[in-house]
């Protein structure tokens, strides 16, 4: 049960939070938010040890039960890193931003938001069951964008906010069709129950496409190639929230899916294939495109992006280790998988305090933008040093806890190459190696383009008075700053406590976790991984001094390609195709719509007809004709003909009324009085409406419609007409059963009385007539208000309130 | 006999007609409408439940034994809609009172709303094919009257384009029946669905049925959908949302209730067409919300592609796609409700329609926007809104059909539906606020009130949608095995006995 | 010259009576014959449209001063609450309960809901025809 | 005989009506064609009288009657038109 | 041949008699040079043709089935004092609306009371619908 | 006979879709009301035509035509001919209203 | 009024004979009596025609007349028409009328009008004359107004 109140918990209190800051309207808010992540986290890591000790916490709340759709909440080792992740660095956030955000913003709503990506994010690790992780997937799409929006004002928070959300829900929408079709091949929701018929999977058709569709919410969410675009625009969200939300641990949930999902399809190797190589292009795209970036938190967003990559390929090679190729060592695979989780905490320490840094320097100063910045170390020592643990660690340089798991990610790449599959080869270590040495120089240009050179600028710095913040600011990264450090030295107790349950998680048919955790240590001999590592220092080095006289690559294609660029002119085109198709046939003119309604009448029975008018006619049932019958008819027919030609509304309206009184008595000569009746009635009235209402008409100005215009009037008009006859007389000639209108002939005895039309409209079908006449009431009610209620003054599309 | 059966249409018929009388007092108007939507939604309720213990339940008209008399036949799907179409009807009303104002209520406004529903009512609970079609016109008389409330130009042009289509499908409808007449002679549901069963659905049956098709997808706005965008935004925002709620709503049962229980015996031939038409409804429901910069003709796009949505579920045909269905129809009634109100409620109190003319309306009015907000997630079909459920099970049933075009469009339809409100949102609630507080118009409580109810009704269906399954379930089964429906309606043992 | 309608007016003073009985004899003898509420009705309709364009509306309505709406109204109202009587008494709706009724002038009638029924039919017929008319006229002129 | 005879009247009256649907058609003044429109009326009149002679029903005699009836209306109605472009006044001044 | 024989006889003779007037009647519409005088031939001898076949059709029901017809005779009073009104206001109006007299016509005393000038008398008006 | 209906029901059909198809309100109605006056020939022709005497039980004759497509004809007579005078009032007022006698005037004017 | 009893019994007869088509019942009579009074009552103010029993002579008179005029006259018209070469001079023409009340003046009128060859156009707004239309105005003019005082006279002796 403690896991469903741990998800809980941060939504009633995301609920609460608004109402106490119209009591609380201070800072004192967050001191009042911080307890709920704190003690979260405090919760969680009291389940560290028996999640060591190998078992797993499952508990499930029945919701729907028709769609077996149920809160079941699974505590694993793989949670528990996002879990302790998400409430840990939850703490951290909010403590800072404390001091990082003004009393004059919306505290209220931002730390709504907060708990309530909070909350979602917990759900998303948490569940077991996909569709609920799906809703909590979405939530956290929506808690992004509320944040990402929270500067709605500003024209860039909203294009950001729109740019996460439409990208983050497409994947998130077809991640779900991806569950729907999972559920389809096992009839369950549950992963875990997934997990137990992974073996049977591949054989199905659904498999591939589920794969792949799940990975597109996967890849979307953790900013991939190419969805990688909505990452940078998101920067617009308040730091604390891209420290949050878009480095530590948001993004991270598509790396979750992933090492979730590698039970179900890693037995794949077009699952091997798209991770890794998605992966590795995603490495090496963004650590490329930070190096250009002159705003320091558009970098740190693409080291994000470059850094997400590099954990999704180790996750992709680590899922190797399931794939069936005989005499492979599976360790080195395993370890690779291990590689990635360790990744995956050490980026959000050193990324979180990177983020906070760049805040505060941000805040101090008012800008991020690295060409203004220089030579802050001298005024901002702590925040410097801080900043300099980060990048180091980040550019995989000791003593910091990234060049652990960096030498890992490069023995991983170089163990890959050996796999036995098509398409993998030298290369992939080379893109390892290259993607670092630009990591390398990016990490570079935050230290030194920031805290050193341009001295010439001091005065101004000194002027806006640059100098650390207080210390509240600094307690958050430097917390951080502490764990990159302690990770160094201790990380092997990271692994035993966290990373083997979380292995056990990701390899469940491995057996003994032991065997899947590889022991970490600074020093491990003069291997391959070490050379590519002094390799990259070295050239590095090279090429971050040389940065000015090599930048402009930049400017060539294919180096300035920006996919941003398609996402913005998709969006153009599908709105300007969209306009311009929309109004082409939504013309607003009803002679258009009758037009596209009857083609379609003539497309559709036309081909209908075409495939069955070799049924018989049988004109054999037909009822002899009169000569003055015939004549009548013959009339009939002319006068109709003759309104199309005749050029005043007087004449049509006579020709109309004679027809309306040649088709009662062809009425009378069906056997029909009442409809004569009433249809000499009906059609006076008629006629007489017609005159009321036209005195004030123009005169009927003769219609000359384009010749092809009228070409296809014609022929809409005699194919509709062909249609119906020939329809008819199909019916005619096959008709089916009798009527049962037999029953009625005993209206006699049944109502009293002997007329049977009367009977069937006074009682056999009095509905019918009731609600006939309320029809008529409602006409006569509607042109008595057409007439009456006018608009005094028209136009401006008011209504009255 | 279950005479509880026609109160969900004799209702409001009775008091919209009582109120005819009494144009000028509006405390009478309103508490009598109010109560006559609100009364008929808890008899919906109660059939519904009678329904879980007795079956299909059914009332002859005047006593005569179908298929000679006319008879409304209650199952599941019927009353669900019923219960659903009073429920929105009536806090629409809520909406109509604070906002219609005295000039449209003396008009008869509430009669006309209430003619609606019964309209409405009656053509979901009819077991009659003639009498669908009488239902049906009095759904569009009252439909007309409304549109025309207030007789803004703009509003009579779209009428006079409304009505005449609606003219012309009604015709479509009649020359329908009348081949159906003459091959089958019935017009009784079950007994056309027996009768076809009986003599297996020959070319002559497939050519009628088309025709069929035809009208009800024009009612529902099924490819045929011209006429809606137009209409739906022409009129004030508490017609526009019962419009945007009840009308197309109509032609979807229909075209459900037709193509399961009586034409379901070429399904390559009908269900494909539907299937195509479908997916182009969504498409062009989707290019449309993206064409337009005005609300309330985004709006109305929206109507169209839920029309694709739903549908696409009756063209995969099984079980679980039909549940879906019936779950989004449900859902999507609110959610369109909820939709047109905060999006009239802000034309109304801006003036002003294009989003190009309004930004940072959140500062003036935080609860309409976060309304908005929360409107658009679920017609996103964002969890856990009530969207959310009939798209997993179309989903699911879409898979089970083996129809992944219409799985890939109906999905990616959602996509469409964000984007297009999102633009919304984001134009117009956020940005710079241009409408200083001294010069905002007023928003009362009780004006809100109405979308707030919408709202929680969108969050409680998707969170207690388990409430409701057992009704759903019912109704979808009842749907893929129509010789239960046939089976109620021609008793053949009673029929025996005479 | 002004224009002297004296020969319209005589004859229809008389026609109109002709045309009146008719209409309800029409609504009277549906039962049995051709006729009914409708068509009844649309000719007691017909004979108030006479009038109207003999006369003008304000001379009409001194001598049949009715809201016609209402009469629509209550014809509607008529129909309704009739085939709505019949579940007081735990029959289905629109039973139209029949019987004979020993009545002081018609004699032996047969009487059933159905002529309330239709009586309904024929009111709301004349009321909903003649707001028609009357609405537009008043409008045009 | 008499079948012969009632035969060819209802045929004449037929041939008649399609003269006066011509008139109707060709005009020219507005008061022809209200005129034939008249003639119509009236001929149909007569033709259902045979016509039920012919059947040997009284079914539709109330149709003979409703026809006379409104085809008077109708004419009336278009005379009105034409000569005051109002068919139903207000207030007529006299 | 008995008396109902006979009834039934001039009861069609007068049928088939007024046939042959409203024929005869309708050429007049064809021939008569201008409105007004096709109107002497359409409302006049048509209700002549039409009175007769009425009282045929009477008569042939009070002979074949000894069943007086009220309707029929409504109808004939119906028509014998409205036939005569509407072609009286048909001229009316079409005089009114100035649809002009035929050339062989030789005297017009209405003229100047009417339109207040002098007779035009060439002009045979299309179509008098007032705009 | 059902054959010489069907025609004329046919050629109604494609006079009336024509009038659909025009510009001027007076025409699109007068299109709507013949096409009105067609479909009812044919629900009338769907039930056979002539098959028996008028549907009155006091007169003599042992069959009689089929009523019920009568009942239903009167039905749609009915409605039509409310939604013909909504329909022609609300030309009428848009008449009034804008001085146009069909739409694309009155959407021209609109766009302006 | 006495000629609303009239009318009513008029009324009530129309009934009797609509409803009991074979057999006449005074039961019947009585109901259309009531019927009558229903229709009266709706329609009382607008009564004013007088009508009286006792003429009924005169006005069978007046019809036979009428009757041999109609006859007459169709011969003429019906001549014309069929005639191969059209010999007619048609011309409008005025007529005072010694008739004053509108019933006198409303029975020339359509007797005149039913009467082929010559029909009312106009009365004059103080309905002391005629405008008449006629077929041949040469021809008969001397004619029609031989035909116009028999009538006359024969209305008078039906009115006063
Ligand atoms: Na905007
Ligand atoms: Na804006």
């Amino acid at each position: 049960m403690i896991i469903p109140i741990l998800i809980l918990v941060p939504f009633l209190a995301s609920l609460f939070v608004p109402f106490l800051y119209t009591y609380v309207r201070s800072k004192k808010i967050g001191w009042m938010v911080l307890p709920v992540p704190l003690i979260l986290f405090v919760i969680l890591s009291f389940q560290i040890p028996s999640l060591a000790s190998g078992e797993n916490l499952f508990h499930t709340i029945r919701w729907l039960n028709a769609a077996d759709i149920h809160f079941t909440t699974h505590l694993d080792g793989l949670s528990m890193i996002l879990g302790l992740l998400i409430t840990g660095m939850g703490t951290l956030v909010v403590m800072y931003s404390i001091y990082y955000l003004s009393e004059r913003e919306a505290l209220g709503r931002f730390y709504m938001y907060l708990l309530l990506f909070m909350g979602s994010m917990l759900g998303v690790v948490f569940s077991d069951n996909v569709l609920v992780l799906y809703v909590f997937w979405e939530l956290t799409s929506v808690s992004s964008f509320l944040l990402i929006a929270f500067w709605h004002q500003r024209k860039n928070s909203r294009a950001g906010a729109k740019k996460a959300m439409l990208i983050t829900v497409t994947g998130g929408i077809g991640m779900l069709v991806g569950f729907l079709m999972l559920h389809q091949m096992t009839g369950t929701y549950s992963i875990q129950e997934m997990i137990g018929m992974a073996g049977t999977l591949p054989t199905y058709d659904l498999f591939i496409p589920a794969m792949l569709l799940i990975l597109l919410g996967a890849f979307t969410k953790s900013a991939q190639f190419p969805f990688h675009i909505w990452l940078p625009d998101a920067m617009e969200a308040p730091t604390p929230v891209s420290a949050y939300l878009h480095s530590a641990t948001m993004v991270k949930a598509g790396i979750y899916l992933v090492a979730r999902f590698i039970p179900v399809f890693g037995e794949s190797e077009l699952w091997f294939y798209s991770v890794t190589f998605v992966g590795l292009l995603t490495l090496l795209w963004g650590s490329f495109n930070a190096v250009r970036q002159n705003d320091l938190k558009a970098l740190l967003a693409y080291s994000t992006i470059s850094q997400l990559g590099l954990i999704m390929s180790l996750l992709g090679i680590g899922s190797a280790a399931m794939l069936d190729i005989p005499g492979a060592d599976k360790t080195i695979y395993t370890a690779a998988a291990f590689a990635g989780l360790f990744h995956l905490i050490n980026h959000s320490t050193f990324k979180g305090a990177l983020f906070m840094i760049i805040g505060i320097v941000d805040h101090e100063l008012g800008t991020r933008d690295i060409r203004k910045l220089g030579g802050l170390a001298v005024f901002m020592p702590i925040t410097f040093t801080i900043a300099l643990a980060g990048s180091f660690s980040m550019a995989g340089l000791p003593p910091f806890n990234g060049f652990l798991s960096k030498e890992l990610f490069l023995e991983a790449s170089l163990a890959v190459q050996h796999l036995a599959l098509p398409g993998v080869h030298i290369w992939i270590p080379i893109v390892a190696w290259v993607a670092s040495v630009l990591t390398f120089v990016y990490c570079m240009i935050i230290v030194f383009q920031t805290f050193f050179g341009r001295q010439q600028q001091q005065p101004a710095w000194v002027d806006r008075g640059a100098h650390d913040p207080r210390p509240g600011m600094l307690v958050a990264p430097s917390i951080l700053g502490v764990m990159i450090v302690g990770l160094f030295f201790f990380p092997n107790v990271l692994g035993k406590w966290i990373l083997k349950p979380a292995m056990a998680a990701v390899y469940p048919s491995f057996g003994n976790p032991e065997s899947l955790v590889p022991h970490i240590a600074a020093w491990h001999g003069l291997n391959p991984a070490l050379w590519m590592t002094i390799g990259i220092i070295l050239i590095g080095t090279i090429l971050y001094i040389f940065l000015r006289q090599w930048r402009r690559i930049y400017t060539i294609a294919p180096f300035s390609w920006k996919i941003d660029n398609i996402y913005a002119l998709l969006l153009i085109q599908l709105e300007g195709n969209s306009y311009h198709l929309t109004n082409k046939y939504m013309t607003g003119h009803l002679h258009r719509y009758f037009t596209y309604i009857l083609l379609f009448f003539i497309a559709m029975m036309g081909t209908a007809l075409s495939f069955v008018w070799r049924l018989a006619f049988n004109f054999s049932e037909d009822s002899v004709v009169t000569v003055n019958e015939y004549i009548l008819v013959m009339v009939m027919m002319s006068a109709a003909v003759a309104i199309l030609f005749v050029n005043s509304r007087l004449i049509a309206i006579l020709l109309n009324g004679v027809l309306g009184f040649t088709v009662a008595f062809l009425f009378v000569v069906l056997r029909a009085p009442d409809l004569a009746l009433t249809q000499i009635v009906v059609e006076t009235v008629t006629t007489v409406l017609f005159l009321l209402t036209f005195r004030f008409m123009p005169d009927w100005k003769k219609e000359r419609p384009r010749r092809p215009v009228k070409v296809l009037n014609a022929f809409i008009a005699v194919a509709s007409g062909l249609i119906v006859i020939i329809t008819a007389l199909m019916v005619q000639g096959n008709r089916l059963f009798d009527p049962i209108s037999k029953y009625f002939e005993d209206a006699k005895t049944l109502t009293g009385g002997g007329n049977i039309v009367n009977a069937i409209l006074g009682d056999f079908r009095a509905f019918d007539t009731m609600l006939e006449i309320v029809v008529l009431l409602i006409g006569g009610l509607g042109v008595y208000v057409l007439i009456k209620l006018k608009d005094k003054k028209d136009g401006d599309g008011n209504e009255n309130q | 006999m279950t005479n509880a059966l026609v109160l969900p249409v004799l209702i409001p018929l009775l008091t919209a007609i009582v109120l005819t009388f009494f144009r000028n007092s509006f405390i009478l108007q309103r508490t009598l409408s109010f109560l006559a939507t609100a009364s008929s939604a808890g008899i919906g309720v109660y059939l519904l439940l009678r329904i879980q213990s007795e079956g299909i339940l059914r009332l002859d008209f005047g006593g005569w034994e179908p298929p000679y008399g006319i008879l409304f036949v209650g199952d599941s799907f019927a009353l669900l809609l019923v219960t659903a179409a009073a429920t929105v009807t009536s806090i629409i009303l809520l909406y109509a009172f604070s906002t219609i104002g005295e000039a449209f209520e003396k008009m008869y406004v509430y009669p006309f709303m209430l003619f609606l529903l019964a309209g409405v009512n009656g053509s979901f609970l009819t077991g009659d094919v003639f009498n669908l079609f009488v239902c049906f016109e009095v759904m569009l008389l009252a439909s007309y009257a409304l549109l025309i409330l207030g007789g803004r130009k703009v509003q009579l042009v779209e009428a006079f384009t409304y009505i005449t289509i609606n003219v012309l499908a009604s015709w479509f409808f009649l020359l329908a029946i009348a081949y159906l007449y003459g091959a089958t002679g019935t017009l009784n549901m079950a007994q056309l669905a027996e009768r076809v069963a009986e003599n297996g659905q020959g070319p002559v049956l497939t050519v009628i049925s088309l025709i069929f098709l035809l009208v009800f997808s024009l009612k529902a706005g099924l490819l045929l959908y011209f006429w809606l965008p137009g209409s739906y935004s022409a009129p004030p925002a508490a017609i526009a949302a019962l419009f945007g709620a009840l009308l197309t709503k109509v032609g979807i049962y229909a075209l459900i209730r037709m193509f399961t229980l009586v034409f379901h015996h070429s399904p390559e031939i009908t269900q494909s067409i539907i299937g195509i038409m479908a997916a182009l409804t969504l498409i062009g429901g989707s290019i449309g919300a993206l064409s337009s910069s005005n609300i309330q003709q985004i709006i109305a796009y929206n109507v169209v592609i839920a029309v694709g949505f739903i549908l696409v579920g009756l063209a995969a045909g099984n079980e679980v796609a039909l549940q879906g269905s019936i779950y989004y129809v449900l859902h999507d009634m609110v959610a369109k409700a909820m939709l047109f109100l905060a999006g009239g409620l802000m034309i109304s109190l801006t003036g002003k329609a294009k989003i190009g003319e309004l930004s940072g309306l959140i500062r003036n009015y935080p609860t309409l926007g976060w309304l908005f907000f929360i409107v658009m997630l679920s017609l996103t079909g964002i969890p856990p809104f009530s969207g959310f459920i009939g798209k997993v099970l179309l989903g699911e049933g879409l898979i089970e059909a083996e129809t992944y075009v219409l799985l890939t469009l109906a999905f990616l339809s959602s996509l469409f539906v964000l984007y297009s409100l999102l633009r919304i949102f984001l134009n117009c609630f956020m940005g710079e606020a241009i409408i200083g507080s001294e010069e905002q118009v007023v928003l009362k409580k009780r004006t809100l009130l109405p979308i707030v109810m919408l709202g929680v009704l969108t969050l409680a269906i998707g969170i207690g949608a388990d409430a409701i399954a057992p009704f759903v379930n019912d109704a979808a089964s009842t749907l893929v095995n129509p010789q239960t429906y046939i089976e109620a309606v021609l008793d053949k043992e009673a029929l025996l006995k005479k | 010259m002004k224009i002297n309608d004296v020969i319209l007016r005589t004859v229809t003073k008389i026609v109109v009576f002709i045309i009146l009985t008719f209409g309800v004899e029409l609504f009277i003898s549906g039962h049995n014959d051709p006729g009914g509420g409708f068509s009844g009705g649309l000719v007691l309709a017909s004979a108030l449209l006479l009038l109207y364009m003999t006369y003008d509306i304000e001379t009409v309505h001194k001598g049949i001063p009715f809201d016609f709406k209402k009469i629509a109204g209550l014809g509607v109202f008529l129909a309704v609450a009739s085939s709505a009587v019949p579940m007081l008494f735990s029959n289905q709706f629109l039973n139209q309960a029949k019987g004979e009724f020993a009545l002081p002038v018609f004699g032996a009638t047969e009487l059933s809901m159905v002529l309330l029924f239709e009586a309904g039919v024929a009111l709301t017929v004349v009321g909903v025809v003649v707001t028609i008319l009357l609405t537009i006229s008043e409008d045009v002129s | 005989m008499i079948q012969t005879m009632l035969a060819i009247s209802v045929v004449l009256f037929a041939v008649t009506i399609a003269i006066a649907v011509l008139r109707l058609i060709i005009g020219p003044s507005m008061p022809d064609r209200v005129i034939a429109m008249d003639v119509v009326g009236v001929n149909l009149i007569a033709m259902i009288g045979v016509v039920s002679v012919v059947y040997g029903t009284k079914a539709y005699l109330e149709v003979i009657l409703i026809l006379g009836i409104l085809s008077f209306i109708s004419t009336i109605a278009f005379s009105k038109y034409i000569e005051r472009g109002v068919i139903v006044e207000r207030k007529r001044d006299r | 041949m008995n008396e109902n024989e006979i009834g039934e006889f001039i009861g069609a003779l007068l049928i088939l008699l007024g046939s042959i007037f409203s024929v005869i009647s309708v050429f007049g519409i064809i021939r008569l040079p201008d409105v007004y005088t096709r109107s002497h031939a359409a409302t006049k001898s048509s209700t002549l043709s039409v009175l007769l076949t009425l009282i045929g059709v009477f008569l042939y029901f009070l002979f074949h089935d000894h069943f007086v017809s009220v309707r029929v005779l409504l109808g004939i009073v119906f028509v014998f004092l409205t036939a005569p009104v509407a072609g009286h206001l048909i001229i009316r109006a079409a005089y009114r609306s100035k649809v002009g007299l035929a050339d062989i016509s030789v005297e017009d005393e209405l003229y100047e009371v009417i339109h207040g000038d002098k007779p035009v008398k060439d002009e045979e008006t299309e179509d008098g619908e007032r705009s | 006979m059902e054959t010489l209906i069907t025609l004329l029901v046919g050629v109604l059909v494609m006079v009336a879709v024509y009038l659909l198809l025009s510009r001027n309100f007076v025409r699109i109605i007068l299109g709507t009301a013949i096409l009105s006056h067609a479909i009812h020939l044919l629900i009338l022709t769907m039930g056979g035509l002539k098959k028996g005497g008028a549907p009155l039980l006091t007169e003599e004759g042992s069959t009689y035509t089929d009523a019920l497509p009568q009942a239903l004809i009167l039905t749609a007579i009915v409605i039509s001919f409310a939604v013909t005078a909504f329909l022609l009032v609300l030309a009428y007022r848009i008449y009034r209203e804008t001085g146009a006698d069909n739409l694309d005037d009155v959407r021209r004017e609109l766009d302006d | 009024m006495p000629g609303q009893l009239l009318l009513n019994l008029f009324i009530a007869f129309l009934w009797m004979l609509l409803i009991d088509e074979d057999e006449l019942r005074f039961s019947t009579f009585y109901a259309g009596f009531l019927v009558g009074i229903g229709i009266l009552f709706f329609m009382h103010r607008f009564f004013g025609t007088r009508f009286y029993l006792r003429r009924v002579y005169a006005v069978v008179r007046l019809f036979f007349i009428f009757v041999s005029e109609l006859i007459q006259s169709s011969a003429v018209v019906l001549k014309q028409i069929l005639s191969p070469r059209l010999k007619i001079e048609p011309g409008i023409f005025k007529y005072e009328t010694i008739l004053r009340s509108d019933v006198e003046i409303t029975m020339l009128s359509m007797l005149l009008t039913l009467t082929p060859g010559s029909v009312v156009m106009e009365v004059t707004p103080e309905s002391d004359a005629l405008y008449i239309h006629a077929m041949d105005v040469q021809e008969s003019r001397d004619g029609l107004i031989k035909q116009l005082k028999n009538f006359e006279k024969a209305i008078m002796e039906v009115t006063r």
